[in-house]
């Protein structure tokens, strides 16, 4: 069976996404990085499904899917409006509230 | 699906409907006190639905969502702290919304986020549970953000945003993790599967580790708290108070209800991370609290240290943690309705006042503001005729009845040292004016909006919820204690 | 009568409220009549009981009144109650006669103060609290009295507040009489410990049932009352508060630092006696104590500038004969000093202050001289007093009752002969000093002219004491020379007698009769050659000699002072000083620890959400690790 | 057929490390299609078709062209600029893992083996069953949660009608 | 009923205190006065009028009220009024009338407030004396620190805010050690009978294991000891008494302080005899180490009133000696030295606020001779001087000497070591006579005497401390079945031959009594 390389995969996705997330400082490279977390996610929840004979991970798929979608639109806006007020996607720019 | 099933889940069902109905008013004609009336009346009928609904309880509706006694009260819960809410929300939108466009969404996303805190409490899955907990998130990230034209706000959004995907993508791993181990996705049999086998395998523990870790994130637990004090300064504070308490509260809901569930508790290394966390929890918070300058950044220190006297009471196990753990959070929101609240309603234009500053005398210039916040941080303070102190009261009691002593002991301790941040504020209210201060109070009270019925109402019934129950908290009590007991009962109607 | 008992103490007591709390509004007439008044009703009273004490008692044995139940307890009972024997018969009548001299006395002496009413205030308190603690029927009222006239002494020594010194001398007499008064109630705790009762009478016959001879508990008790009876009757090694005291109004030295309570460590270790008997060791102890107390106080006085100083060394020698009487148990000739002391040094006090009053407050001898045409009842009276304490023979008291100790310490069985010669050598020390005085006083060019003699309130107290200076020791004289044993005989129920050691002989006795003779009239004639203006020694003394660094060291008493000083008085000093709170420092330490605890941990808030997400990821690496592995 | 798997594992993983790496938006967005359609070959590979389809249709298409959007209303389209862009290192990264996973897929097509991987009744329709079935609720929290996303960006994305002036 | 009236007059008066200060400035003084009367004459009524019935084994209750509240955890309102209550209660509310009068012309700002504050601390004082729920009990231990609290910070002087936050700190770092216990007797309670109970005398029974009782005793002790306070958790006591007003450092020194001391001898002792004996040299230690202690720091102090606080510490060592002495005798003392201590402090304190409010200073540096300038502060001053420093015929005397006598029998080193604390006091309290009332009188310092008001009532204090002093039957009869009732486990437990202590004194105690006949 391929699923437990699968989730090996699924893993090292994962921990990539999780560099990518804290060695970028571009918001919307961070944004590249939780989509490849999320995508991490979803791999393994095919891969469960795959092991088990399972539809049920498939579906899982399919609201990871949703989520994906809902959320890349609403942090669309945030960064549309971050470019506007701050002239920057500079993550570390956003710094304002701290201590 | 059966009619029994709709009728336990009327309160989703009306919700929803509540909201797509909001939606299209929006879309029909914009009126931001008709859309703030309708949004109230959204909760209020919602919330006269759970007695119909308590009918057909308890009851499992598919496999997704549980409906029971336990379920219905954090609905409530989250319910009348929504209203709350919404009525502190119109008079602090009237004046921030003067020259923009827009406002009436806020409503309609609050209801969603409030439909996903109601899934949450019901959620006995992984897919109710992650879409939940995502409804709640998303529609949070845009109220966060909603004040976008403002620099705070954004900067809060933003950080919220990549933060709770974050814990998003955690969660789901997490929840594929366990998924992959146990074949099932109930929390219920995820549980089962270890018990029959008697070992618990480390990629399920894993699993189960990152669903925590993304649950701890959005409590706001040390050390993934970090996110806390910024989002909660920069947000709009309804918002801020949104988050701190029903936000909060669902995810509790849910917590427990996993916990029992799933039977983690009896499982030495959850045991430990658990009392980490919450060690943790109550020195970071408490800590940082320390000499915070700011009243909202306060108040978001003060929170991550309650959750960690939460979780100490959680780890007590069996039903005095679940009834603990409601008690302690019905408190917790209402004395956080009080202190954000005042907030709220002493914030016009601009900025909001979280500075001590503005703070400074406050008694002699507006005694019942200062008087209602005084409540509320003596509450956090768990002092007593405060329903704070019957909180800390039932959390010392959990943990004495488990035999946690450690963990009660750091409670004490960081009980001790919260009191100086609290008093801290405290004294300022009983300050002598300042000159920025009598300035900014000046402002303040020249505002005609500046006390209305509607915040007047609402601080009124959060003042008066917060003395009745630390007077008189046995109704409360028992009515925890009859919902508490379904959750405790597993072997109810399960498709 | 004997029922009026109890106003004895209230009549005082009475006076001193009427005075304290209207003491403003009343004449100063108004305030000397009720000052004496009460005191002199009180004598009266005294004297009524007293008749009547004899009539019902014949046999002397003792009346009891209780007024309340002070303390009635869980297992402790002590009322308000007075006992009256002949012993205590005896204090109450010296205190009041005394007293009402004295306070007659004062009503002149201290016409011009400011705090007229507040001094008799304080005077009627004293002879309240002193009467109290004599007639105290347990040892916890006595205990009341005691500290009653230590807090009195207090205030009149520091009467003129104004002067800081004063103030210290004040605080010195109080807390140094406080150490003794300590011990004093360690000791009632033990016995109360051991008997359940306070009672003067129970305890002493509980003890003497219960202990053996020399028990080490007898020993510790009466230990610790000796300390007590020590801090108030100023001997070693306690002796160094008297001399300050001096700085209160000269009246009160004669009344408190003279007459009265220095006496009282007498009368409570006469009062113990049975407890004493006990403990043999401890006599021997209060022997030894009282022989060095004398001899130090009398050679200390005769180098004194201040003519209070001088007399108030000598008051310490004085009551150094009656601890050694005590010692030798000789109690009935220590209390037989007792009486003649207070006649006599009364009558010196007294008429010391007629001496400062007229100098306007001069009070150093050297300073003096010639005042015998000036003021010539002084002188006279002066005169008496000095050869009443010097023990002239045959016609003042002080020689019957010297004379008296003497002879017991001679034949004493617990007594050794060293200390005999030592306490003869201390009575020619007597003399000297004494007369050092009338010399240096009276005679000789007038140094400062005096204002003139003092009226009659102040003159008639001088006369009847100088009458009983000399008369009072006609109650009892040594069968060698008349066989009077009035005074032994009244108080043979409330004392025992004393042991004489067998196989002593009347002519021993004789010759030590001359012996005190020989040695006070030395003392006299010593003076005479050494200080008689016009004597060549004389006026070498006066310059040359007072500087010299041993003479100093006398002077200061023996370097006590300086001594105590170094040992306990700046270590004290230098402690308070520099003992902050240490415990609050270390919870202050505490709290700046948490706070820069906060400010390190406050850094970690850097707003950068990237920072965030790293503590996110490595706080999850870590409870993976953690736990799942 | 494991050999495929690694293969196009190698790939996914290939891919999303230049999307982590590389410097210019497009070009990471670029590599990060690759990585999907290829992970999308593995959910094929799991049995998943579904989810296969899906994952080209709806990521690699609708949101992946959603953040394009984004880059491009961000920054200004110079030509200039599209040039530099457009190098042989931007394209032919993508290109080859590209080429790869086409051949996987022209081998998949012609070994025409489908079933092997499967489990044994047409997965789309136990899919459907399931998904209208016991996660009915699921799938109207999905709607459901559709509404803050589009509500949301809704209000945050606009520009205020004053500044637009 | 008349319990919670006791209780619920000065709370019900509180706001009418505040809204009195718009009809006239000394409207608020005269509604607290008066309240605070009616309460006194209440507690006099009931402790007078009532006959002596035993309701439960575990006390004398005079009068007894028994209300539900929270049966989930058998949490009921119970109040019980016996000997000691009703002694501390007159005790409240008397001094409570002092404090008032102390602040008569002190507080001029915000009055109104400052008698609702004073009221509700009162209110909350008299509810820990009456409460034998012991959640009720917390729940009044706490709810008099907010008010106590508020008239720190806004009422105090320039250091209050330090002040208030140590005071508040260490007080309820205390008691939430204290709820810990609470909350686990109650818990032990449910292990043993099934259901919680916080009711004094379901707890009193308990059954518990040696270690168990150990730890519970010891978070009990802590409790009590910070409020008391002892060594080593006095710290907040002198800073605290110094900045707060006057009227509160009353309150805080006469009041206060005995609840810590009522917790000791209506909780701790009673609840855990088993292994008192085992605390009671440690306890009556620290008593010692606080006596010694406090007078020594109390020599060391140039601040007048930081000199009386210290020495309420000296003064506290010796209820806590007493305490744990094991004789009634000895808790007979404790009670008189709460009530004399209750008066003495009132007094003293009352004058050092009268002297700061008339020469804005508490350095008795910068005092000196006042006694020709405020002879009536001066005299009254220097009695209560003398009733610190332990004089007899005043009630303070009566009080350690009781302890110590009472004390002697189980202790004998320890009380020698205490009677120390008698020639420190001596020092020390003289020398704050001398340092101000004494000496040299400075140019500067002219000011009225006490008003009429404030000397009669010091006047009336001394009255009172000498009447106890030489009748102090009122008291110690009042409170003798209680503290009969509260040495009987400890007499019954103790083995006799485990009284006496290693010491050398009592070995001879021991066998000179075998010698006698």
């Amino acid at each position: 069976m391929l699923s437990t390389p699968a989730l090996v995969l699924a893993m090292m996705l994962f921990g990539l996404g999780l560099i990518g997330l804290l060695s970028r400082r571009n918001v919307l490279y961070m944004l590249l990085s939780l989509e490849i977390m999320l995508n991490a996610a979803a791999l393994a929840f095919i891969a469960g499904g795959a092991r088990w004979g399972q539809v049920d991970g498939e579906i899982m798929f399919l609201f990871i899917l949703t989520l994906a979608a809902a959320e890349v639109s609403v942090a669309l806006g945030i960064v549309l409006q971050l470019s506007y007020r701050f002239r920057t996607l500079d993550a570390d720019a956003f710094c304002e509230m701290k201590g | 699906m059966i009619l029994q099933d709709f009728i336990a889940l009327s309160p989703i069902l009306d919700l929803g409907a509540f909201s797509l109905v909001t939606m299209l008013a929006i879309a029909f004609k914009r009126h931001h006190a008709r859309i703030a009336v309708f949004a109230f009346l959204s909760c209020l009928l919602t919330l006269a639905t759970l007695p119909w609904a308590a009918t057909a309880t308890p009851r499992g509706v598919t496999m997704l969502l549980m409906v029971d006694r336990y379920a219905l009260l954090y609905m409530g819960l989250i319910l009348s702290t929504t209203m709350v809410i919404i009525a502190l929300s119109y008079r602090y939108l009237t004046i921030q919304f003067r020259e923009e466009e827009g406002v009436e969404e806020y409503y309609l996303l609050l209801l969603l986020a409030t439909f996903g805190g109601l899934v949450l409490t019901t959620a006995a899955h992984f897919v109710s549970f992650f879409l939940g907990f995502e409804l709640l998130g998303l529609s949070l990230c845009s109220l966060i953000g909603y004040l976008r034209t403002r620099r705070h706000p954004l900067e809060a959004a933003v950080k919220y945003l990549l933060l709770s995907i974050t814990a998003s993508a955690i969660l789901l791993f997490g929840l594929a993790l366990l998924y992959f181990e146990s074949g099932t996705m109930t929390f219920h049999s995820v549980g089962a599967i270890v018990k029959q086998t008697q070992t618990v395998p480390a990629l399920w523990l894993g699993g189960l580790i990152l669903v925590l870790v993304g649950i701890a994130l959005k409590l706001g637990l040390a050390p993934f708290h970090m996110w806390i004090p910024d989002v909660y300064q920069g947000a709009p504070t309804p918002i801020t108070t949104y988050i701190a308490t029903v936000s909060k509260a669902a995810v509790i809901a849910l917590l427990l209800r996993l916990t029992t569930e799933v039977g983690v508790l009896e499982m030495p290394p959850i045991v430990h991370l658990f009392s980490l966390l919450a060690v943790v929890s109550m020195v970071t918070g408490n800590v940082l609290a320390l000499l915070q300058q700011n009243v909202k950044r306060l108040l978001a220190y003060s929170s991550i240290a309650h959750f960690g006297y939460v979780l100490v009471a959680l780890l007590a196990g069996g039903p005095p943690a679940a009834e603990a753990v409601t008690f302690y959070v019905i408190v917790y929101c209402a004395m956080s309705l009080g202190a954000f609240g005042v907030v709220t309603v002493y914030s016009n234009e601009g900025e909001d006042k979280d500075r001590f500053e503005d703070y400074q005398g406050l008694f002699w210039t507006r005694p019942w503001l200062a008087a209602m916040l005084a409540l509320s941080l003596l509450s956090l303070a768990g002092i007593p005729v405060t329903a704070g102190f019957i909180g800390k009261f039932y959390a010392i009691a959990a943990g004495v009845d488990a035999g946690l002593w450690w963990l009660v002991l750091a409670l004490i301790a960081n009980s001790v040292v919260s009191l100086y941040y609290y008093l801290r504020l405290i004294v300022t209210l009983f300050g002598e004016v300042t000159e920025p201060a009598a300035v900014s109070q000046q402002e303040a009270v020249q505002r005609p909006e500046f006390v209305n019925w509607t915040t007047v109402c609402s601080l009124g019934f959060v003042a008066s919820i917060i003395l009745l129950l630390g007077v008189y908290p046995e109704p409360l009590i028992d009515l925890i204690r009859h919902s508490v007991n379904t959750l405790l009962m597993v072997a109810v109607q399960r498709p | 009568m004997l029922s009026l008992l109890w106003l004895i103490p209230a009549l005082p007591l009475a006076g001193f409220l009427l005075l304290a709390l209207c003491g403003g509004r009343l004449t100063r007439p108004q305030i000397a009549w009720v000052g004496c008044g009460s005191v002199g009703t009180a004598a009266v009273t005294t004297a009524l009981v007293a008749t009547d004490f004899f009539r019902v008692f014949p046999e002397r044995e003792s009346y009891q009144q209780t007024l309340w139940n002070w303390i009635d307890t869980s297992g402790m009972t002590v009322g308000i109650s007075w006992y009256l024997d002949a012993l205590s018969l005896l204090m109450v009548a010296v205190i009041t006669g005394i007293g009402f001299l004295i306070h007659l006395y004062s009503a002149e002496y201290m016409a011009d103060d400011d705090g007229y009413a507040r001094f008799f205030a304080y005077m009627n308190l004293f002879v309240s609290a002193m009467l109290t603690l004599v007639l105290a029927d347990n040892l916890l009222l006595l205990y009341l009295g005691w500290e009653g006239v230590g807090l009195c002494s207090y205030l009149l020594i520091g009467f003129w507040y104004r002067e800081p010194e004063y103030g210290a001398a004040a605080q010195k007499a109080f807390i140094v009489t406080r150490i003794g008064d300590t011990a004093f109630a360690v000791g009632l705790f033990i016995l109360f410990t051991q008997f359940k009762s306070l009672s003067i009478q129970q305890v002493q016959s509980l003890a003497t049932e219960s202990w053996p001879v020399g028990s080490d508990l007898a020993i510790i008790v009466a230990v610790l009352f000796l300390i007590g009876a020590v801090g108030k009757s100023a001997q070693l090694p306690l002796q160094v508060w008297l001399p300050d005291a001096m700085a209160g109004p000269t009246p009160v030295s004669a009344l408190i630092h003279a007459a009265t309570m220095v006496t009282a460590g007498v009368y409570l270790i006469a009062r113990m006696h049975h407890l004493f008997a006990l403990a043999p060791l401890v006599q021997e102890v209060i022997a030894v104590l009282g022989l060095a107390t004398l001899l130090l106080a009398a050679t200390s006085a005769l180098v004194q500038h201040d003519i209070k100083r001088v007399l108030a060394y000598s008051t310490m020698s004085q009551i150094g004969y009656m601890f050694l009487a005590l010692g030798v148990g000789a109690w009935s000739a220590a209390l037989f000093h007792f009486l003649t002391h207070s006649c006599f040094k009364a009558l010196l006090f007294l008429a010391a202050g007629s001496v400062i009053h007229s100098l306007h407050h001069e009070q150093d001898i050297f300073k003096m001289g010639g005042l015998r045409r000036h003021l010539p009842w002084t002188f006279w009276t002066f005169l008496i007093g000095a050869a009443a304490m010097s023990g002239v023979p045959l016609v003042t008291s002080g020689f019957y009752s010297k004379d008296w100790i003497l002879w017991s310490v001679w034949s004493s069985p617990i007594s050794h002969r060293w200390i005999w010669f030592g306490a003869l050598f201390g009575a020619m020390l007597t003399g000297l000093y004494s007369f050092r005085l009338i010399f240096r006083v009276f005679l000789g060019e007038v140094r400062t002219q005096p204002t003139g003699e003092s009226g009659l309130a102040m003159r008639v107290p001088l006369v009847v004491l100088a009458f009983l200076a000399l008369t009072v020791g006609f109650l009892e004289m040594p069968h060698t020379l008349g066989n009077v044993t009035v005074f032994s005989q009244y108080l043979s129920h409330a004392l025992p007698t004393t042991e004489v050691l067998p196989g002593i002989d009347e002519s021993s006795e004789v010759r030590e009769q001359l012996a005190v003779t020989v040695a006070a009239l030395l003392g006299i004639g010593l003076a005479a050659l050494l200080f008689l203006p016009g004597s060549m020694v004389a006026s070498r003394w006066t310059d040359q000699s007072t500087d010299h660094s041993s003479m100093t060291l006398v002077q200061a008493g023996w370097g006590f002072d300086r001594l105590y000083d170094r040992l306990f008085v700046r270590p004290w000093f230098s402690l308070t000083r520099h003992s902050g709170d240490m415990l609050d420092r270390g919870y202050e330490w505490l709290a700046v620890c948490v706070e820069s605890c906060h400010g390190w941990m406050s850094h970690t808030q850097t707003g950068h959400v990237r920072w965030y997400a790293a503590t996110i990821a490595v706080g999850t690496l870590m409870l993976l690790g953690l736990f799942a592995l | 057929m494991e050999v495929l798997f690694y293969i196009t594992a190698a790939v996914t993983f290939l891919a999303t490390l230049r999307v982590i790496t590389h410097v210019h938006a497009v070009h990471a967005l670029l590599y990060l299609v690759v990585a999907l359609i290829a992970l999308s070959l593995i959910f094929y590979l799991l049995g998943a078709e579904f989810a296969a389809a899906l994952e080209i249709i709806i990521y690699g298409g609708a949101i992946m062209v959603l953040f394009i959007f984004v880059v491009m209303l961000l920054g200004p389209l110079a030509v200039e600029q599209e040039r530099t862009w457009l190098t042989p290192s931007a394209w032919i990264g993508p290109s080859i893992l590209a080429l790869v996973l086409l051949g996987e897929v022209g081998y998949l097509i012609a070994a025409g083996d489908h079933t092997a991987l499967t489990v044994g009744e047409p997965r789309q329709k136990a899919v459907s069953i399931a998904l209208f079935g016991p996660y009915i609720i699921g799938v109207e929290l999905a709607s459901m949660l559709l509404l803050p996303g589009l509500i949301g960006a809704y209000h945050l994305g606009r520009r205020l009608s004053k500044e637009a002036r | 009923m008349a319990l919670w009236l006791l209780i619920l007059i000065p709370i019900l008066a509180a706001p009418f205190a505040w809204m009195g200060e718009q009809w006239s400035r000394y409207a608020p003084r005269w509604i607290a006065l008066g309240a605070l009367a009616v309460d006194f004459l209440l507690a006099l009524l009931l402790g007078g009028h009532s006959d002596r019935v035993q309701i439960s084994g575990h006390g004398v209750w005079l009068v007894e009220s028994h209300l539900s509240w929270i049966p989930r955890w058998g949490i009921s309102l119970h109040l019980g009024l016996d000997g000691l209550s009703l002694v501390l209660i007159l005790l409240t509310a008397f001094v409570g009338v002092v404090a008032i009068i102390a602040s008569w012309t002190e507080i001029q700002s915000r009055v109104g407030l400052f008698h609702c504050n004073v009221l509700l601390a009162l209110g909350g004082v008299i509810g820990v004396f009456l409460a034998i729920d012991l959640f009720l009990f917390f729940f009044f231990w706490e709810l008099m620190l907010i008010p106590m609290y508020l008239l720190i910070v806004i009422w105090g002087h320039a250091q209050r805010r330090h002040a208030s936050f140590k005071f508040f700190l260490f007080t309820q770092a205390g008691s939430l050690v204290l709820l810990v216990a609470i909350v686990a007797l109650a818990l032990l309670h449910q292990q043993v009978t099934g259901r919680p109970s916080f009711d004094y005398g379901d707890l009193m029974g308990l059954p518990l294991t040696t270690d168990m009782a150990r730890w519970l005793m010891l978070a009990f002790l802590i409790g009590f000891l910070v409020k008391l306070p002892a060594v080593p958790v006095h710290t907040w006591l002198p800073d605290t008494y110094t900045e707060a007003p006057t009227g509160a450092t009353i309150i805080l020194a006469g009041i206060l302080a005995k609840t810590g001391a009522y917790g000791l001898l209506r909780f701790t002792i009673p609840l855990f005899p088993e292994v008192m004996t085992e605390f009671a040299p440690i306890a009556m230690g620290l008593g010692v180490v606080g006596i010694l202690y406090g007078a020594l720091l109390a020599c060391a102090q140039t601040d007048i009133k930081r000199l009386v606080a210290y020495s309420s510490i000296s003064h506290m060592g010796f209820i806590l000696l007493g305490a744990f002495a094991g004789t009634e005798l000895a808790l007979q003392g404790v009670v008189m030295q709460m009530v004399a201590h209750g008066l003495s402090t009132g007094g003293l304190f009352l004058l050092a606020g009268a002297l700061e409010e008339r020469y804005q200073t508490r350095e008795m540096g910068q005092l000196g001779g006042l006694w020709g300038v405020t002879p009536r502060l001066a005299t009254m001053a220097l009695f209560f001087a003398c009733a610190s420093l332990g004089l007899p015929g005043l009630a303070n005397f009566i009080g350690e000497f009781l302890v110590l006598f009472g004390a002697y029998a189980t202790q004998p080193l320890m009380i020698i070591l205490a009677s120390l604390g008698m020639v420190m006091a001596a020092i020390y309290s003289l020398g704050m006579m001398q340092r101000t009332f004494f000496a040299r009188q400075r140019d500067a310092l002219t000011a009225p005497d006490l008003s009429n008001l404030a000397f009669g009532t010091v006047l009336f204090i001394a009255a009172l401390q000498v009447w106890l002093g030489l009748y102090p039957k009122m008291v110690l009869t009042t409170t003798r079945p209680v503290m009969k009732q509260l040495v009987q486990p400890a007499v019954a437990s103790t083995n006799p031959t485990h009284l006496p202590s290693q010491s050398l004194l009592s070995s001879h105690i021991v066998t000179s009594q075998g010698m006698t006949p």
